[in-house]
């Protein structure tokens, strides 16, 4: 992504240099050029934008009604406090010494540092829309890990750890495969964030799971896991439907330039993966139980759209349909391994949704690149490299995300603590952190509501 | 005075209710439950787990009727919420001590005329 | 025979439930209901200002026994419910003088089995 | 002691439970059921065509009191559950055989303290 | 839009020639134009596809709470099968022959036959952008049919008619008006596809409706039909205001490009027929029984929606509000006709809004076209042909889709049978096909659950 | 905004008489700057009518769900029936005169009076597109007004008023202001409408509130405003969600054009402003009670959107941040203050967040207008008159609105009369105005149904 960056960044400059009368009768070829792109970035990043309520809407259904508002404030915070921290802190470690915009020029290979409160020279119309489009994936990446942790994390430990992923975890891993550093210099390929938003959001869920323990209830004394289900299911589709949506925004507007006419190749592929998940998934369940189950199916179509997010630019359609359709399968056997062998609770399915699938995508890459953009290559056009380059970039989420989750976690366990009494995680967040329930009026009927 | 309770399938309702209505006994109160007995729980799956639900909905009806009238209610109900399987419920019979209109102060057999 | 009811907890409803499953009183009916008493009410918050929800989620359990399995019932269910904490509830025992199955017609204790 | 039964009108739970409170039956149980009656249905419209909704909206208050407090609350109940108008409710008074407070095991009249 | 494509993608190819070093330093006008229109046609579709969600929520609100997710999951399935489905034949059948990209070379005037499976030289930017937009529309044709079979129609059926529907039904017709087939040769209008959508789902969905019959205790034993009352009236309204939402994209995304002018004029008329619409029918029903009866202002103003979406690019805003308006009115009409003459039982109301209003959107080109696009007349501008040639492209729309309709219904019939068991209807179809409800944690009030 | 319109208009022009030809064969410059310009201002349009039903889950959510289906009506009467109101006439008294398009060209300071319904030689493609943008405002200024007027008054007086406001109340205000009126020749500066749309709507909604009094209940004998609680959380935050969503399309789009590069830093600003204001609010809250309270924070969110419409194009980004922050604040403040001190019963609290925080808006410009855009400066760029002649535009929003307000709800109370019954008031309008509640088949535990 840098490459690209720097590429748009010196047209826009070479332009301001040649055509400096432009502004005041009719506009050149690249004024023109320039409004078409940061329409297409802006839009991308409204849509990405709304993407949020799509996560708040999936997990709060997945989950108990006592704490569907927690996890709607949970999201609505993690983009709102996520975006006052990227902004001064994570947008500077991240693309700092990028180039990709005017000021982002101090930084190294692994950490950047200008562009700090998007001040001084930094501050221009471009960064300010890439900026805007930058800030939301750090807000999904938050909102990942809410999926792990909901049910149980006090509200003022989410807080914390928000701004620890949109500061610091999420911006250096990101700095490190799209802000020019040592990951982009390996070559790894991760085109719209399979591995920099999903795999890192993932296994920080992971770690945060891991050191949360399960809710109550959720396994039998002899570590049998029990069904918790959820309360709307409606919510569930809604939700992922809206991602669907969004997702167009989140893969296609990573070329970050419309005048880049891969993007339609990008938006194909991001649809067709998502059927193909979805698809993949209603045969297996229906094939095992006779029931469609409406919830895999979602999963499989999330589970198929993380996958094509790394790839969606470097690989054809029918190669989109296959990973898409692994990448629904994949959920699935994930999300069993998950509960049954590492005993870990996790809600919403984020480990499964969104670790593995993000792995899944950035070794994709390595496999299905075809070399029709930006001659990235992978298996299928003779290249063998390119899937041990991947591992790497891989590895590397894994170690980086799963480690600073559990140092961030364990630090805000000494600072608020990580959970709340058993009592109140019986009557349920939304009354004892939020002082009130999702819906007041309506009678519900959860087993252990107090 | 008695009342009479009966738990009842949720789709029996209706046809309980249009056959009291037409032997005159129009009143009655309503309330949605879950019971268990015989009848075994409903399987559901929830991602690709099967589980059970131990309850299973059903509606409660209540009648306060003059003793006389209690046999007659009582097998009319029987007789609309019969289906023949498990799970069709039961009809409970209470005695009452006293009845009340809350709008004209009536009591007893003139409340439930 | 009687009808017990008690007005428990909703999070003691499992374990009432099992209990009383293993010693063979597997049926009973289950209704929502809202209660107070000595128990304070839940002190909510709606747009910066405290409230307080006088009525409190329970559960209300009914289970219609012949009369000599009516204090082995209830004591199942006090000591199920149990938690020592105000707002446990109360059981309640009340005279039935009939009871029916709605499937097979029979009558009074026969129905009950 | 008794079961005191009352079906109200909805929007007149909050007087009858402040009345109540204020002469000390502080303690209730309350349950959302559907009544009718003398009480016509409530008319509704869906996509073009009338239809009625047969069973309205009630609420149902149970208290278990001792025998001797049973006339008084039945006599606050009804002065502020009344509207005059149809469809005001009723209050019946059921005979209780035994009542266990779960949190302490005291019975009966005790239990109702 | 045979003619429209062509010269878009001759424009194309001629720039191809013209400029062939553009790509790498500054752009040629003809690339820019052709990245401005790549974004607007990849955000129509964006926002086509949206539209399923809004489909969604506005079939499972009418219909009863225990059959709600199967809508769902009908809806959710419909474009992720059909997506597959429409990918690997429809867009062949369709487009093949139209020369709408390089590579859709075969055909006639019956059907097409190249491109399947996007393979091949059919493959580049374009045609990756051109079919995402119109697998959408596919979507949509099933989308419409599932509102009048809910609620009785068993999954796996449904599963088998999506892939007819999108392989087959939907891509022939629209072969024949839209990829250059003998309607488009006989010069009938359906600009953004009133016949080609909207009347083909609705009498597809009508001999559906028709195969399947009532749901039970809709009709009493004399025929007269009963009030089923929906579960989720809010849902209605939010499913509405989603489809008008994407129906912007749905109707000026047809010019297939932005720099057709016209779009303005487009999105302007389509939000003018449903504001129309609703208006109508919110005065009609205010003054019949005094009560606004919201569920029918929403279907007026997709009634509306329906009737405006094959004249929106020839007509004037003045008539826009004049077919939205009758548009509305011809909805609350066709509701009862459907119900109280033809006795047939469609619990969302498809026939009447999508089959009734796509005839009158058809028509109301003769009538209304007033020659400021493209040179379509119709009747107010004194041509008196134009009429007779809509209704031959309405008659087609009605014999193909019923008649295709009807025989695949039958097929299914005999391979996994239609209709779910009496038990099972009773139970509702979220349980039994789907192994839950919708909102498994409230108390649900509905007559006949058990 | 005048300004901006007549040199987008006059490029336009110019680009038409110099290159006539440019149809035909390639495009020019400027053809490919207006279809990019189109498309913006269209997409900005249908993202603002999206934020309708962010108004409608919004105001449902907060209020008892007997009245929920009645807002909902409200909502979607009022972009139907104001959208022919506005066409009709409210446009041409807004734009008459403003020469924004071909047509517009009578009118004087105070009103204009050319364009009515689009007709004539008003009617071309980028007049159409320029209405739907504007009819998209008209609209929400309405939705605002609904707002506090909720769960008492009569639907037929709620028609009434949509046409007052679209037709007459909003359009006067936004002539002066944003064609070429008094207001814009005195100086005053509200770049997308914190005083135009919020400030009017909410002064409009406090005068409704006033005169309609408050619902039953809600003050004690003594005065003291008793809790009336929402129905459904999950709504409110899910429209608070859409409205930001929507808002990039309010803000950002009120360039009219994407040439104007500002685009990417209004977007930012808009976003920066919700995040600070829900923030802020979050903060409040959580010091004071220990709960997050959520629907405060969304209406945080919401304030500081409010608060940043006006001076989005003029600010810096830190500035937006300051200008959210304390919009939240206000929020909180006017909140409680309307209801101990004024004594007035605003059930979704409109007049806090719109009338308090556009007031605050208009302000702001005067404060931290920095130069950097179209050489508006307030205070921290050393002009200090900036903020006066703010000020005028706000007090004659406050006495434009309140004044024009309280005379047509004083109007409509002798038509039809403001009030429903307390016994339909008991029983809610949903079942009284409309026919059916908004869950048939769930069970309700209002306090107060009947
Ligand atoms: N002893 C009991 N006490 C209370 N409710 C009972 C009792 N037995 C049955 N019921 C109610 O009747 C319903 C049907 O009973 P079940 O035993 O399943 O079928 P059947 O009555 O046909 O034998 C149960 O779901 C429960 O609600
Ligand atoms: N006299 C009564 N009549 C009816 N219900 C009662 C009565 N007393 C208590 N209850 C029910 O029992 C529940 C618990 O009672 P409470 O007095 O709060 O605690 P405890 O039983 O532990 O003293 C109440 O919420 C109410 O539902
Ligand atoms: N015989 C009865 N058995 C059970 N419930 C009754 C009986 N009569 C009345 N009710 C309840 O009381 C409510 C009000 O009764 P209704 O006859 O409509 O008015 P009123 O009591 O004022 O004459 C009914 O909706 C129903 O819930």
């Amino acid at each position: 992504m840098k490459k690209q960056l720097l590429i748009i960044y010196l047209i826009v400059m070479l332009v301001s240099l040649i055509s400096p009368a432009s502004a005041d009768n009719t506009l050149s070829n690249n004024d023109i050029a320039r409004s078409i792109n940061f329409t297409w970035l802006l839009i991308a990043a409204f849509l990405v934008f709304f993407m949020q309520v799509g996560f708040a809407m999936l997990g709060a259904g997945i989950i108990r009604v006592k704490n569907s508002l927690n996890f709607f404030t949970m999201v609505f915070m993690d983009f709102s406090l996520g975006a006052l921290a990227f902004w001064s802190i994570g947008f500077a470690l991240m693309f700092g010494g990028s180039n990709a915009s005017i000021g982002l020029d101090l930084g190294n290979a692994y950490v950047g540092y200008s562009g700090f409160l998007l001040a001084g020279k930094t501050f221009d119309n471009y960064s300010a829309g890439f900026m805007l489009f930058q800030v939301m994936f750090a807000a999904a990446t938050v909102s990942i890990v809410a999926c792990a942790v909901v049910e149980r994390l006090k509200f003022k430990a989410y807080l914390l750890y928000t701004v620890a992923v949109t500061a610091i975890i999420y911006p250096i891993y990101g700095h490190w495969i799209w802000g020019g550093g040592w990951l982009s210099q390996l070559g790894v390929k991760d085109f719209a964030g399979s591995g920099a938003v999903h795999a890192v959001g993932g296994f920080v869920a992971l770690a945060g799971a891991y050191l949360l323990g399960p809710r109550i209830g959720k396994f039998d004394k002899d570590g049998k896991p029990n069904v918790i289900p959820g309360h709307d299911i409606t919510y569930i589709v809604i939700g992922t439907f809206i991602l669907i949506f969004g997702w167009f925004g989140f893969n296609a507007g990573s070329t970050l330039s419309a005048t880049d006419l891969r993007i339609s190749v990008i938006a194909l592929n991001t649809f067709m993966a998502a059927a193909a998940g979805a698809t993949s998934v209603c045969f297996l369940m229906v094939s095992r139980s006779g029931k469609a189950d409406i919830t895999m199916i979602c999963n499989g179509a999330l589970g198929g759209l993380v996958a094509i997010t790394g790839p969606c630019a470097y690989v054809a359609p029918w190669a989109a349909v296959l990973i898409g359709m692994v990448g629904g399968i994949i959920f699935v056997k994930a999300y069993s391994f998950v509960e049954w062998k590492l005993k870990i609770d996790d809600p919403v399915g984020a480990i499964a949704c969104h670790a593995a699938n993000g792995i899944w995508g950035l070794l994709a890459v390595g496999i299905f690149a075809d070399g029709s953009y930006q001659g990235v290559t992978g298996l299928i056009a003779g290249n063998t490299d390119q899937i041990y380059i991947q591992l790497i970039g891989a590895i590397t989420a894994i170690v980086w995300a799963f480690g600073m989750g559990y140092i961030v976690f364990s630090l805000i366990d000494r600072i608020t603590g990580l959970r709340v009494s058993p009592e109140e995680e019986l009557q349920g967040l939304d009354i004892c952190e939020h002082g009130i329930c999702a819906y007041p009026e309506f009678s519900v009927n959860s087993k252990d509501t107090r | 005075m008695n009342k009479i309770e009966a738990i009842i399938r949720s789709e029996k309702l209706e046809a309980v209710k249009n056959a009291l209505d037409l032997k005159g006994f129009g009143s009655m109160t309503v309330t949605e439950v879950k019971g268990r007995g015989q009848q075994k729980g409903i399987k559901q799956i929830w991602r690709g787990r099967e589980y059970k639900i131990d309850f299973i909905p059903k509606v409660k009806l209540e009648i306060i009727s003059c003793s006389e009238k209690t046999d007659e209610i009582v097998s009319i109900i029987r007789e609309n919420a019969y289906s023949g399987n498990i799970g069709d419920g039961k009809i409970f019979v209470l005695p009452v001590e006293k009845v009340m209109r809350i709008r004209t102060g009536e009591c007893d057999e003139k409340a439930l005329e």
